[in-house]
């Protein structure tokens, strides 16, 4: 991206829509017309707007499992290390691999390693933090957070033409319909 | 017609909402000028907030003896009052967590305030085991980092397991928290209008915007974030209640503790949110959000944690009977009708007897009583786990050394002024952030769901609920 | 609505993430190596009353360390000597001293010398200096090379990982009993020497908690 | 949501179904069989006769406890597989007949009924007031007097609600259960310590009866599984029953097998911790001697195996995969009822993990007989509770996954 901060070029094209199943009518009519760079906004999550938008399944799972392991196998080889290796110390005659008594300790950084797996993942995925956004310029797109439903096909999609993408909108009774430029 | 009458499902938000009505209604409180009463109520808690310090400064000076410890009760109030917060912070957790793997919908009401209270009272609870070590400057012993002693934490310790117990659920809750704040915060910057509350809720936002791909992954984060908090809600007041359960000091060791803590953690949490609720909605005109039918739901489920509460109690009197151990005997007789016994009948009285009002709906539904109640049990919860400390220690084996405990004014001080701390944290999240998730009560709306839209005309068409006739009489 | 943050801003997390990773780990290491005994005590070397040069005395007259700390094979303490020991010599030598007039003055009152205290451990960790001489542990391990100062400081950390150092392999400081004041002490082979020592004596150093914090 | 939905499956069990009779056949073989064990080993008998009864009484208590939490939480998830609970808890009645042996073989079974015994035994004296012949009968009849009134009377409620199609029985089912459920909570507790605990008589744990209904719940959702999966397999409700209702009875088993391992390994690990010589001495006798294979068998294949494999959200909704685990928790649900009763067989005597045929001739002769009772009235009414007013919502969120 470049650095400076003139608008110029085109970065997609931004449609409004009266409410959710409209939202959710646009999007299956984006995907059918072939297009995979784009993105529905809305100031909720919409029930079956994934089906719609034909997105893939959320890698997510597999990152805070990955996690978890780490915080499982984690937990158990640093209690191992410090109370069976480096310091063994008698404790009311148990002994040093005390299993039971590791349980809540390995239990919680499991827990902990897979929370930090989960909202640190998400935002990855998400691409978060990105606090300058082409769509900010668009004055109307304050709605997303509020009440707003817009679907905006972005111009790097391979299959991108202006004209067409409006006639799209038009069709799928877009409300208010415009360029964003970065 | 029939016997009995049909009760259909309340709706989840009162009046005539639109979404950007919601809106209005929920970020109006952060962003219109601060109402006066705020600056004094912060002042008051401010003024607690200094007991605290002033309290907390003496003891890092002089040490815990400023404190009514003695022997044979070397764990004190300050035990009871970190469990106490402990116990309290649960119901946030429950409400966000569990309710949602429970898909109960009516949780999206009061889960951002009960996530907050949750937050706040497991600052003041880590305050406790903070100070009651005395040296807070090597506080950081209890961590497994590496240190010039070549000593490690004692993982055998239960009171090491609430280290990672409790600062696992504080930095969870927070997390949680912050993920549901997210969307929300996106909002606050996209109606702010001056530009240090752009560029604070900005920030903080994230640069949120709605994407649906975003939604897409946020939703799984947050449905994994609810699996996982839900067993660590219960792991840890359980690992709390392992700190007194694993000794064998009569009247701890016993196994019912896990889940009667949690119960009892649940059951205080409910109470505060409630306490909190009805003082918040009414201030800030949220009835259409949190409802009567909000607040009784509530009153249920401190019903049935009470209950809970009221069976364990039953259960270690029976066991202590029925064990035939003369130690579990004496201390359970002792808790009723030894020099406790009226701390033992305060407990009683308010975490058994009283919440068993709530079989009456008309009470359940009476928001002035509900007040009253909620109050009543978190007097009887602190009590319990005084009861459960103090007595046990105060009456241990060996008779000769049995004394009374007594708080210094210290003890006192301390506790209130954690209220400080509490309140000082909650007026601030009143006024800053959106004491209901916007996002969420939006999605459980009826005009969300994209099935209450007509096929062709798009148009709202929400689903009614006819209750048929009966085809005959009951029986 | 216009943008709240320039494009520059989008790089900021990354470099907040690195930042927070690199602050985090000196924090650690920063709490390790700041906050040890190593780094607060070694070198502690406090302005005595009269400065007293070990130096002069063990290395170049050659007293024994017993000759002043009589009680280290007996007691917990390794004393500090009573004036009287001073004054066995200094009633004859340098009577007039300017520096050596503390201990006149004490030996005319009666009214000790206030030393100040070097080698100062925890109130919490029980240490006695017999159980540890009388098993072949040099004053000079612990105390370093005092015959080579002229003013006493503390060579060692004496923190708890340093008495474990020991405690976990006694053979490699241990020397016969009778060469415990020795400084500047050497063997040929160390760790043969201290295992026939461990042997001998029965040492078995604790290292439970118990052991020193009772 | 403007279309309701339409049910296409027959909801009547077929009446000249051969089920039933099979059942029945194979119940009585299996008492019959066992009632040779009594007059061949006494002690035995019991002992096998003891484990089965508490396994399928188990299974029927935690089914009423399902329909009651159900009413009481206004659930819709669940309304098409709730007869299958109704009708496990509306026989309680019947099977009360079954607590008979228990009461008969009581001197067989429990230390504590022997008088001379406990004369000897001070401890055992204390305990006297609550442990005595008369007050275990008496407590068994006031038991089965509540679960079969509830059971029942919730299942008539159900009933009466799908022949009338009047809603109104709804807050009829929940003033029935608020009250019932603390009072069932109770009395499954004593009535744990009667059966289980008081077999070593000098062990206690307060949580024994949380761990009861803990086990016996966890199993519950197994054989609600399976049920479903036999009746779809005889062409039963195929339609009505769909992918995600089967998911939900998978994240079910998921949360109780989470629930049971918190519940089983507080108990543990609180008795292992304070080595109380009269409280490890119950857990040291079930760690050796061959018990000890049983309880690992525990760890891995009733927590486990079950957690890591349903786990996965995909997990839940394969038919073999839950099917394959729910077999396993069923037999590990009686595995674990054998480690819990047959250590306290002969307790002076070095004693170790044993089989007896008896323990498969009780199990097959009471299972038959529960089973048969439940299909004899299950096709009595409909299948699902018809008339619902949650059923349509029930219906249709096979669309929210």
């Amino acid at each position: 991206m470049s650095t400076n901060d003139q608008n110029t070029e085109l970065y997609g094209i931004l449609a409004e829509f009266k409410n959710p199943k409209a939202l959710l009518d646009a999007s299956e009519k984006v995907v059918e017309a072939g297009y995979d760079k784009f993105d529905t906004y809305a100031p909720f999550p919409i029930h079956g707007i994934d089906k719609a938008m034909n997105l893939p399944k959320s890698k997510l799972g597999w990152i805070v499992l990955g996690h978890g392991i780490l915080g499982f196998t984690g937990a158990i080889a640093m209690m191992y290390f410090m109370s069976v290796i480096d310091y063994p110390i008698n404790i009311s005659g148990k002994p040093f691999f005390n299993a039971p008594a590791w349980v809540p300790v390995t239990f919680e950084l499991t827990v902990l390693l897979s929370a930090f797996g989960a909202v640190f993942g998400m935002f990855f995925l998400n691409g978060l933090p990105r606090l300058n956004n082409p769509l900010f310029n668009v004055e109307r797109f304050k709605k997303a957070t509020d009440d707003g439903f817009f679907v905006c096909i972005e111009a790097s999609d391979s299959k991108f033409q202006e004209d067409l993408v409006r006639q799209l909108f038009e069709e799928a009774g877009a409300t208010h319909i415009e360029e964003v430029y970065d | 017609m029939s016997k009995y009458e049909y009760i259909p499902e309340p709706a989840l938000v009162k009046g005539n909402h639109s979404f950007s009505s919601i809106t209005k209604l929920v970020t109006d409180v952060n962003l219109r000028p601060t109402p006066k009463p705020w600056y004094a109520a912060m002042l008051l808690a401010n003024a607690f907030l200094g007991v605290f310090l002033v309290a907390v400064a003496y003891l890092i000076w002089e040490g815990t003896g400023i404190w009514g410890l003695m022997n044979p009760v070397g764990w004190g109030w300050a035990i009871i009052n970190f469990v106490w917060w402990v116990g309290i912070g649960h119901a946030g957790t429950l409400i966000s967590a569990i309710l949602f793997l429970f898909r109960q919908d009516w949780r999206t009401a009061i889960n951002r305030f009960a996530e907050a209270m949750t937050i706040f009272a497991v600052i003041c609870a880590l305050m406790f085991p903070g100070i009651h070590v005395g040296r807070i400057w090597v506080i950081y012993w209890v961590f497994p980092i590496p240190n010039q002693m070549a000593m490690w934490p004692n993982f055998n310790s239960p009171l090491l397991w609430d280290v990672f117990a409790v600062s696992t659920y504080f930095t969870v809750s927070l997390l949680f928290w912050y993920v549901g704040l997210v969307p929300d915060l996106a909002t606050l910057r996209d109606k702010a209008k001056d530009k240090v509350r752009k560029i604070a809720y900005g920030i903080a936002a994230l640069g949120w915007t709605g994407s649906g791909r975003n939604w897409w992954n946020y939703e799984k984060a947050y449905m994994i974030l609810a699996g996982l908090a839900t067993p660590l809600v219960l792991s840890v007041h359980t690992i709390v209640s392992f700190d007194f359960a694993v000794s064998m000091i009569p009247g701890w060791h016993t196994t019912i503790f896990p889940p009667y803590f949690v119960a009892g953690a649940v059951f205080s949490g409910f109470a505060m949110v409630l306490t909190l609720m009805i003082i918040c909605r009414k201030i800030y005109g949220m009835e259409d959000i949190m409802t009567d039918d909000h607040m009784e739901k509530m009153n249920i489920i401190i019903l049935v944690t009470g209950s809970m509460v009221g069976f364990a109690y039953m259960m270690e009197f029976f066991i202590a009977w029925y064990s035939g151990v003369e130690y579990e005997k004496a201390i359970f007789m002792l808790r009723a009708t030894g020099p406790y016994a009226w701390a033992y009948w305060i407990m009683m009285l308010c975490n058994v007897i009283s919440p068993q009002v709530f079989w009456s709906k008309k009470l359940r539904r009476n928001v002035n009583f509900t007040f009253f109640i909620s109050i009543v049990v978190n007097i009887g919860m602190w009590f319990e786990r005084f009861v459960i400390t103090v007595t046990s220690l105060a009456n241990d084996y060996l008779p000769s050394s049995w004394d009374y405990f007594s708080p210094t004014i210290w003890d006192v001080l301390t506790y209130v002024g954690t209220f400080g701390i509490f309140f000082t944290l909650f007026l601030a999240f009143l006024r800053f952030l959106p004491m209901i998730a916007i996002a969420e009560i939006k999605a459980v709306m009826p005009q969300a769901d994209p099935h209450n839209y007509d096929e062709e005309t798009q148009e709202y068409h929400p689903h009614e609920v006819v209750v048929p006739k009966p085809q005959a009489e009951t029986v | 609505m216009a943008q709240i943050f320039p494009k520059w801003t989008n790089q900021v997390p990354r470099k907040i993430l690195i930042g927070l990773i690199v602050t985090a780990n000196v924090i650690i290491l920063g709490i390790w190596y700041f906050f040890s005994p190593k780094y607060t005590d070694v070198g502690y070397a406090p302005t005595q009353p009269v400065p007293y040069s070990h130096k002069v005395h063990v290395d170049k007259l050659g007293l024994d360390c017993q000759y002043c700390h009589t009680s280290v094979f007996e007691s917990k303490q390794a004393n500090i000597p009573p004036t009287q020991t001073c004054m066995n010599c200094h009633s004859q030598v340098l009577t007039d001293s300017e520096k050596l007039e503390p201990i006149r003055e004490s030996w005319e009152t009666g009214k000790a010398v206030e030393w100040v205290r070097v080698h100062n451990l925890a109130d919490y960790a029980y240490f006695n200096h017999a159980a540890h001489v009388n098993v072949g542990v040099g004053c000079e391990s612990c105390h370093g090379r005092i015959d080579k100062m002229e003013v006493v400081y503390q060579t060692e950390p004496l923190s708890m990982s340093w008495c474990l150092d020991c405690h976990r392999e006694p053979e490699k400081y241990l020397r016969p009993v009778e060469e415990v004041t020795t400084m500047g002490y050497e063997v040929e082979d160390q760790i043969l020497l201290g295992s026939e020592l461990v042997k001998k004596n029965n040492v078995s150093p604790p290292q439970y908690c118990q052991g020193c914090h009772y | 949501m403007s279309h309701k939905p339409t049910i296409t499956d027959s909801l009547q069990f077929s009446a000249d179904s051969k089920i039933p009779q099979v059942l029945l056949g194979v119940g009585v073989v299996g008492l019959i069989l066992s009632a040779i064990g009594y007059f061949t080993n006494t002690d035995q008998f019991f002992f096998s006769y003891l484990v089965s009864f508490t396994f399928f009484t188990g299974i029927a208590l935690a089914s009423v406890f399902m329909v009651m939490f159900h009413h009481i939480t206004k659930s819709k998830w669940g309304v098409v597989v709730r007869r299958i609970p109704e009708v496990f808890g509306s026989n309680i009645w019947i099977w009360a007949i079954f607590i008979i042996p228990v009461i008969l073989g009581i001197h067989n079974l429990y230390h504590w009924s022997h008088e001379d015994a406990v004369a000897a035994d001070k401890i055992l004296k204390g305990k006297s007031a609550y442990l005595n012949t008369p007050f275990f009968i008496i407590r068994q009849v006031i038991y089965f007097a509540i679960w079969g009134f509830v059971g029942h009377k919730l299942y008539k409620a159900s009933v009466d609600l799908e022949k009338t199609g009047d809603w109104g029985i709804t807050s009829l089912m929940r003033k029935v259960s608020a009250p019932a459920i603390p009072i069932f909570g109770l009395s499954i507790a004593f009535a744990s310590f009667d059966w289980l605990m008081s077999l070593d008589p000098h062990w206690f744990s307060t949580m024994f009866g949380v761990y009861f209904f803990a086990i016996s719940f966890q199993s519950f959702w197994a054989i609600m599984i399976l049920m479903v999966f036999f009746l779809q397999r005889n062409g039963y409700l195929k339609n009505t029953i769909g992918q995600s209702h089967i998911y939900d009875l998978g994240a079910w088993l998921f949360a109780f097998t989470v629930f049971y391992a918190y519940i089983a390994f507080s108990q543990f690990l609180l008795i292992y911790y304070a080595n109380l010589p009269e409280e490890t001495l119950w857990f040291y006798h079930r760690l050796e001697g061959g018990y000890q294979y049983i309880a690992y068998g525990l760890l891995l294949f009733r927590f486990a195996l079950p957690f890591l494999v349903l786990l996965n959200r995909e997990q839940k909704h394969k038919r073999s995969v839950l099917a394959f685990v729910a077999i396993v928790v069923v037999t590990i649900h009686f595995l674990e009822l054998h480690w819990i009763v047959k250590p306290a067989l002969h307790p002076e005597e070095a004693h170790g993990l044993s089989f007896s045929w008896m323990d498969f001739s009780t199990f097959i002769g009471l299972g038959g007989i529960f089973f048969w009772l439940f299909f004899n009235r299950f096709k009595q009414n409909s299948m699902i509770p018809e008339n619902d007013p949650k059923l349509d919502e029930c219906l249709e969120k096979t669309y929210h996954h």
